[in-house]
């Protein structure tokens, strides 16, 4: 029943292709398409192919991972950020034409570097035996999950030595990485929040804001009425306040 | 029925260095800065393609990186979200300030 | 099934048997959602009719009205496909098509009974959540291609209610899946065999409370009244397909149906026994018969099973649709944020909690053992050691450790393994 | 069940290995915990102001941090946490300098009076949370870490730089360094996966070991990829530490970024980055002498295997283990056995003597070292003349651009880039003795600590007052500055303090740190007698003269220059705690060269087990 069993490498070969032309194919569509919700959709199908390399070099829960927090998550936010600024006039820019000319010369010069490199080591481009090449059925995803919670399952079998130096679990990073998310969580909904500026009062704070605006706005008088916001936080230059009770 | 030999690591390593020029050349070039913010997201999944490819037990059972590939990956990936999310704010204030997404109206801070 | 396709034809291994076999399976998956599509879109009209006190369709196909979807499909197909000026013609003529294949997509690793699935994926359930999430880009890509406002809305809409509430529906799967120790469906679905009391829902209340806020969740993913911002016909006429039309069109509304029996079955797999009935009748007669004929029929009926569980929660959802009234968009939100978020938390915290402390369940109440974790497909199949050694039910049996430490206190082990391992503390 | 048997021995490890860890993580877990709390106290109550909580977090952290430990004792190298992370004295040192600028940070932001306290509860989770990862870049042992680290201090900055939402300089500002900087991160990270995927572990001294083993019999691909990998991953830590030609963000970010972040970015950020430099070059450099395994310990075995095999209590598959292990001792005295190098042809020679006088004093693992270590000479060469070749231009270019700058900040950051330079200089002698002169490698890293100790004092100095002065004045062109020493003495005063310090005139610390580098160089260029270094040492000899004029310059300007009237200059004084502020911080600029040998002992403590 497992169809990839037993012809793995046509297989793999097979679908190898198909997902690498859809997510090169895909890039380029990215790279060219002058439309950035075009842009938006080639990525997502890009992306999407990558998922699928990914379940074809046997990480599933990554592939499954990539789809839903990348695809699913990021890009919807992207496309959701696209849509927020999608006016006539920046749907379409154009690259300037210098610039693509120095892009193709950097860029086809540092992909023949980075191809070079990609098949110079002897040992990545040594293919398996075909016999070898099908690893059977494994759970991934639970030694996965316990090496995030410290346990190297995998590496088991090997000597101890190598479970205890530096192969192992990744407790620290999985708990410290949900700090880094909390922080930026704080840092965007701080940026993304509508900008506000004390009353100007005596207040040592309030003053330096307004010494920033005043430096920024020296040609043009600062128009203090725009910028300053009432005790109560309510503003009349922001509509989607949601202090704002008019 | 092989078209093209077995596929090795160093395919996928070659289609993570043509998304990561991809993404590299879309950053350079793109005008509209949320084309650049898919810029990055391109870098960095080409990145990722390495660590998996290396990670692939399937790919190259002897020598490879094993789970750590994976485990790379996986904080590569909500890493990645991470700076996507504060960077499209950071985009969104831009726009609200300047009231474009050119990146090439960025040019206050000169000189 | 390959095998007997290469047999038949004498092509050995060749990747055509394999082609073949992909196609057929594809092909059976591709009726559940086409046939599904129609007969749920019949069942919407009859059970709306009945809620409303009226008849619903009843003169094509007989008393029933039950050839009314394929008359309604033969119009749309005749129909023109208008294309507005103002939109984006590339993007607006594949919207659709995007949709429709991601919650086609999911059907790939959702098993219908044990060892009927297309492709078994280790981490089938996240596939599946992380698939129909795409669907969200169909959306998105119809509102902003339309080059209308009232699209652009409920595009926009849809991607915030979308991601948001991916949140809690994560939260809630995490819960079986630690309970079972395994992300594949088939292995969640197998470990609730026997009674219902073995079924997930009545493990404990936390997995019960889980079980309601994934179902409301889901709805809520798959873009259903109460939650169906995106097209709120009496805000913004009709959302992102407000410019669609004929075929197009019905492919938004196959893609909905069908992503709507895909969470009905995830739910039922995770929580409901997934192709085991209430009473293990199929299993029964399964092992009566035995050999691969009983194997197969118990898997028929599995399917039975699982279809049905499908089409009951598809018409829980059509029973809500038309009962609830919709939600605002700022309500939608709070709903995902203040209510949903916080009690799956609660749900994975007590029955994680439930777990840890060994509390009775449901099924241990009634004196029912729980049933062995088997899947059927794996026969045959080498479980490497990394995995064996695991204990993936992440309730690992602490007697062998005791005995195996104690037992090995005087030889080398001790001086070779414990040391090595605790380097890094020694140092 | 023997496999079961392993899997408890790992959660035994894992439970003593976290406990050992956590108690040597203090700082960071104070940093969390304080984040938590930030957003806590807000839920509570919104009357209090943050800014106490926070400072009592960078008390609580500079306390847990401990830096009287280096003073004490020795402070051992040790693996945290199954090996991501090193505590040693760098790490102590380069922690305790982060919670102590970030304790006068708070201190000064309060005073200044941005953040404020509606933005404070934001703004100070953002810092710490930068913090967090600047102190997980200072001890770092293992490539996720490493990008982990960089993300975890890049990303919360982004948004600093943008920290006042309505300027449009800030805002593109922080666009500026998002985008620059998600860039790099992304280049490191493809360097990263090449280096990974070649030596097949990111663990620092195993992939050193690895290296070792590899470089030898190297074709021209694998060079190859080596080359481009450490290119590449240079590119990201350059970025961090804004060198030339990574640099083009510096001047902007710091242009529309306010003063207080400024003082973060440039201080904090930057010790961040130089640690984690000395981390990346030593830890590829070199084989720590704790990764390799000791004849010894394999003579043990085998005894223990005959005692086992006599009483019979062994279970099969640790027979078969340890066989491996015997036979290993025979061939090859790695475990992970390779094709016999050339540097490893010494090493077999040695083993067997060293088995038969076991109890000899020597520890015999060193000869094993010294022959890894030759084997990575050509690393250590190339990051060496890689990090000299940044150095020199990073230098000459941040002191030439720095002319011609009209705003204060801009120029400062040009300064900011041309010390990043100076500070690099010392890791070029420390790569090239490494290995040869270990004595003379740590001195170049007491240097570079050295010089830290005495930047953040500085720099943090030099941005105070020009938030201060930006507060009463309103302008941060230098132009605007012109005739102020009449009406804020102090200010001014502390000001040329500092910038004669920034130039390294004796007898101000500046002077000082500069001569501890240019001293670690010339001792390099007599012990290795590379030419880079004596390149380098000319290089910096000259920056220094270079540096001087646009320093003078600002200061003329501010003490003979003319007050001009239509500058509207406030008129309000400089108030009593600003003044008591700045005074406190230039003090160390005067004064600690009273007190050198604190620093220098504090520098060589924190480095005395860094190299091992």
């Amino acid at each position: 029943m497992d169809l990839i069993a037993v012809a793995w490498p046509y297989w793999h070969q097979f679908f190898f292709i198909i997902f690498a032309t859809i997510a090169i194919g895909f890039g380029f569509g990215v790279l060219l398409s002058k439309n950035v919700v075009r842009m938006a959709f080639y990525l997502v199908l890009s992306l999407g192919s990558t998922a699928g390399l990914f379940f074809l070099a046997g990480a599933e829960f990554v592939g499954a991972m990539q789809l839903m927090i990348y695809v699913g998550g990021t890009l919807v936010l992207l496309i959701f950020g696209v849509m927020l600024t999608a006016q006539k006039d920046f749907i379409n820019m154009d690259t300037h034409t210098q610039d693509w000319i120095l892009a193709t010369i950097v860029g086809g010069s540092l992909l023949m570097v980075l191809l070079f490199g990609a098949f110079g080591a002897e040992d990545w481009r040594t293919p398996q035996d075909i016999n070898d090449a099908h690893v059977s059925a494994t759970k991934e995803a639970t030694p996965l999950g316990l090496a995030l919670t410290g346990i190297r399952v995998d590496t088991l079998g090997e000597s101890t030595d190598a479970v205890a130096d530096g192969k192992s679990g990744y407790l620290m990073p999985f708990i410290i990485v949900s700090f880094h998310l909390l922080v930026v969580l704080i840092g965007a909904a701080y940026m993304a929040r509508t900008k506000k500026l004390s009353h100007a009062t005596d207040d040592k704070s309030s003053r330096a804001k307004l010494m920033l605006f005043k430096m920024e706005h020296e040609e043009e008088p600062l128009e203090e009425a725009k910028y300053v916001v009432t005790h109560k936080g309510k503003s009349a230059l922001n509509p989607l306040d949601p202090n704002d009770e008019d | 029925m092989l078209l093209i030999g077995t596929v090795t690591v160093s395919w996928y390593l070659a289609v993570g260095a043509v998304l990561f020029v991809l993404g590299a050349v879309c950053m350079a070039t793109k005008r509209n800065l949320l084309g650049v913010l898919m810029g990055v997201e391109l870098v960095l999944n080409g990145a990722n393609m390495n660590f998996i490819a290396f990670g692939s037990k399937v790919l190259r059972p002897e020598g490879s990186l094993g789970l750590d590939g994976q485990l790379i990956a996986l904080f590569v990936i909500v890493l990645a979200a991470a700076e996507a999310a504060v960077a499209l704010a950071i985009a969104l204030n831009f726009y609200n300030n300047h009231n474009t997404v050119d990146v090439d109206r960025a040019n206050e801070l000169n000189g | 099934m390959a095998d007997f396709i290469n047999n038949i034809f004498g092509i050995g291994d060749s990747w055509v048997g394999y082609l073949i076999a992909a196609l057929i399976a594809a092909v059976l998956i591709l009726h559940v959602v086409a046939v599904g599509a129609l007969l749920f879109i019949w069942m919407e009209r009859k059970i709306s009719g009945r809620i409303q006190d009226r008849l619903g369709p009843t003169r094509v196909g007989g008393k029933y009205g039950w050839l009314q979807t394929l008359a309604d499909g033969i119009k749309l197909i005749a129909k023109e496909d208008i294309t507005p000026d103002l939109a984006d013609r590339f993007l607006f003529k594949i919207a659709p098509y995007v949709g429709l294949a991601a919650s086609y997509a999911a059907f790939i690793a959702l098993p219908f009974a044990d060892g009927v699935v297309a492709q078994h994926v280790n981490t089938a359930v996240f596939f599946v959540l992380a698939v129909l999430g795409l669907e969200v880009f169909s959306v998105i890509l119809a509102g902003y291609a339309s080059g209308s406002k009232w699209s652009l809305f409920g595009a926009m809409r849809e991607a915030a209610q979308v991601v948001s509430y991916e949140v809690p529906l994560g939260m809630c799967v995490v819960v079986p899946v630690m309970i079972c120790g395994t992300m594949n469906l088939t292995t969640i679905g197998n470990m609730q065999a026997g009674l219902f009391t073995n079924w997930l829902v009545f493990n404990d209340p936390f997995t019960f409370l889980t079980a309601i806020i994934y179902f409301t969740c889901a709805t809520a993913g798959v873009n259903r009244a109460p939650f169906d911002l995106a097209e709120a016909e009496s805000e913004l006429v009709a959302g992102f397909h407000t410019e669609y039309s004929g075929l197009r069109w019905s492919l938004f509304f196959m893609a909905e149906y069908s992503s709507m029996f895909v969470v009905s079955a995830l739910a039922s797999i995770l929580f409901f026994g997934g192709s085991h009935g209430p009473i293990p009748v199929g299993q029964w007669i399964g092992e009566t018969i035995g050999g691969t004929w009983g194997l197969n029929i118990s898997r028929i009926i599995g399917v039975g099973n699982l279809l049905l569980k499908g089409l009951i929660g598809v018409t829980v959802m059509m029973w809500i649709r038309w009962t609830f009234p919709r939600l605002r968009i700022d309500q939608v939100m709070t709903m995902c944020l203040k209510y949903c978020v916080p009690l799956a938390a609660l749900g994975f915290i007590g029955a994680t909690t439930w777990q840890y402390l060994d509390l009775p369940t449901a099924n241990s109440l009634v004196g029912n053992p729980r049933y062995e974790k088997h899947e059927m497909w794996t026969e045959g199949v080498e479980v490497t050691p990394a995995a064996d050694a695991s204990p993936a039910s992440g309730i690992p049996d602490p007697e062998p450790h005791q005995e195996d430490k104690t037992a090995n206190a005087d030889s080398v082990t001790v001086k070779t393994l414990p040391v090595s391992v605790v380097k890094g503390g020694e140092r | 069940m023997e496999s079961t048997t392993d899997f408890y021995n790992l959660i035994d490890a894992l439970k003593a290995d976290s406990a050992n860890s956590l108690g040597l993580f203090m700082p960071e877990i104070t940093l969390c915990v304080f984040i938590a709390l930030f957003l806590a106290v807000r839920l509570v109550t919104t009357k209090l102001d943050l800014f106490w909580v926070a400072l009592a977090g960078a008390v609580v952290g500079l306390v847990s941090s401990n830096p009287l430990q280096l003073c004490g004792g020795n402070v051992e190298s040790e693996e945290l946490f199954t090996g991501l992370l090193v505590h040693d004295g760098l790490t102590i040192a380069i922690r305790s300098i982060l919670m102590l600028f970030l304790v006068l940070f708070l201190i000064f932001t309060k005073i200044s009076g941005v953040p404020d306290k509606e933005d404070g509860a934001d703004v100070y989770s953002l810092v710490f949370g930068s913090t967090l990862g600047m102190c997980l870049m200072a001890s770092a042992n293992h490539l996720l870490i490493v990008f982990l680290a960089i993300e975890m201090a890049g990303v919360p900055s982004y948004v600093l730089a943008g920290l006042i939402k309505g300027r449009k300089r800030g805002s593109e500002s922080a666009l500026k360094y998002a985008i620059y900087g998600a860039g790099a991160a992304g280049v490191m990270l493809y360097g990263i996966s090449l280096l990974v995927g070649l030596s097949g572990t990111a663990h620092l001294p195993t992939m050193a070991l690895e290296l070792a083993q590899i470089i030898p019999q190297a074709g021209l691909g694998e060079q190859a990829v080596l080359c481009l990998a450490a290119v590449m991953i240079s590119v990201g830590i350059a970025f961090k530490l804004s060198a030339v030609p990574f640099h083009f963000w510096a001047p902007d970010v710091f242009h529309g970024a306010c003063a207080e972040v400024n003082a973060f970015l440039s201080v904090a950020s930057k010790a961040a980055a130089l640690a984690l430099l000395l981390r990346l070059a030593v830890g590829l450099g070199s084989v720590p002498l704790s990764e390799i395994e000791a004849p010894q310990a394999i003579q043990q075995t085998v005894e223990a295997h005959q005692e086992t095999v006599q009483t019979d209590l062994v279970p099969t598959h640790l027979v078969s283990l340890e066989d491996e292990a015997v036979s290993g001792s025979d061939e090859d005295i790695d475990v992970k056995s390779s094709e016999p190098v050339e540097a490893q042809a010494n090493a077999e020679t040695e083993a067997p003597a060293t088995e038969a006088e076991v109890v000899e004093a020597v520890d015999p693992r060193l000869e094993i070292k010294q022959a890894h270590d030759e084997a990575l000479s050509p690393v250590r060469n190339f990051i060496g003349l890689l990090i000299a070749f940044f150095a020199v231009i990073t230098a000459t270019f941040g002191n030439l651009a720095a002319y011609g700058q009209k705003n204060i900040k801009r120029l400062l950051a040009y300064s900011t880039i041309a010390h990043a330079g100076y500070m690099m200089m010392a890791v070029t002698p420390l790569m090239m003795m490494l290995g040869t002169d270990n004595n003379g490698a740590e001195q170049a890293a007491s240097a570079l600590i050295q010089y830290i100790v005495v930047y953040v004092f500085l720099n943090l100095g030099a941005f105070s007052i020009i938030a201060f002065l930006r507060n009463y004045v309103g302008s941060e062109e230098i132009e605007d500055y012109s005739g102020m020493v009449k009406s804020r003495p102090v200010l001014v005063i502390c000001l040329a303090l500092i910038f004669f310090s920034l130039v390294g005139l004796p007898p101000l610390s500046g002077f000082l740190g500069k001569f501890a580098i240019f001293a670690s160089l010339a001792d390099g260029y007599s012990t290795a007698g590379s030419s880079a270094l004596l390149v380098l040492l000319i290089a910096g000899g000259l920056n220094t003269a270079i540096s001087l004029f646009y320093y003078l310059g600002v200061i003329k300007t501010m003490v003979m220059g003319e007050p001009d009237e239509s500058h509207h200059l406030g008129d309000r004084p400089v108030g009593r705690i600003e003044m008591a502020y700045v005074v406190v911080v230039s003090i160390p600029t005067v004064f600690l060269i009273v007190c050198w040998q604190w620093v220098a002992g504090f520098a060589d403590e924190a480095v005395k087990h860094f190299i091992s």
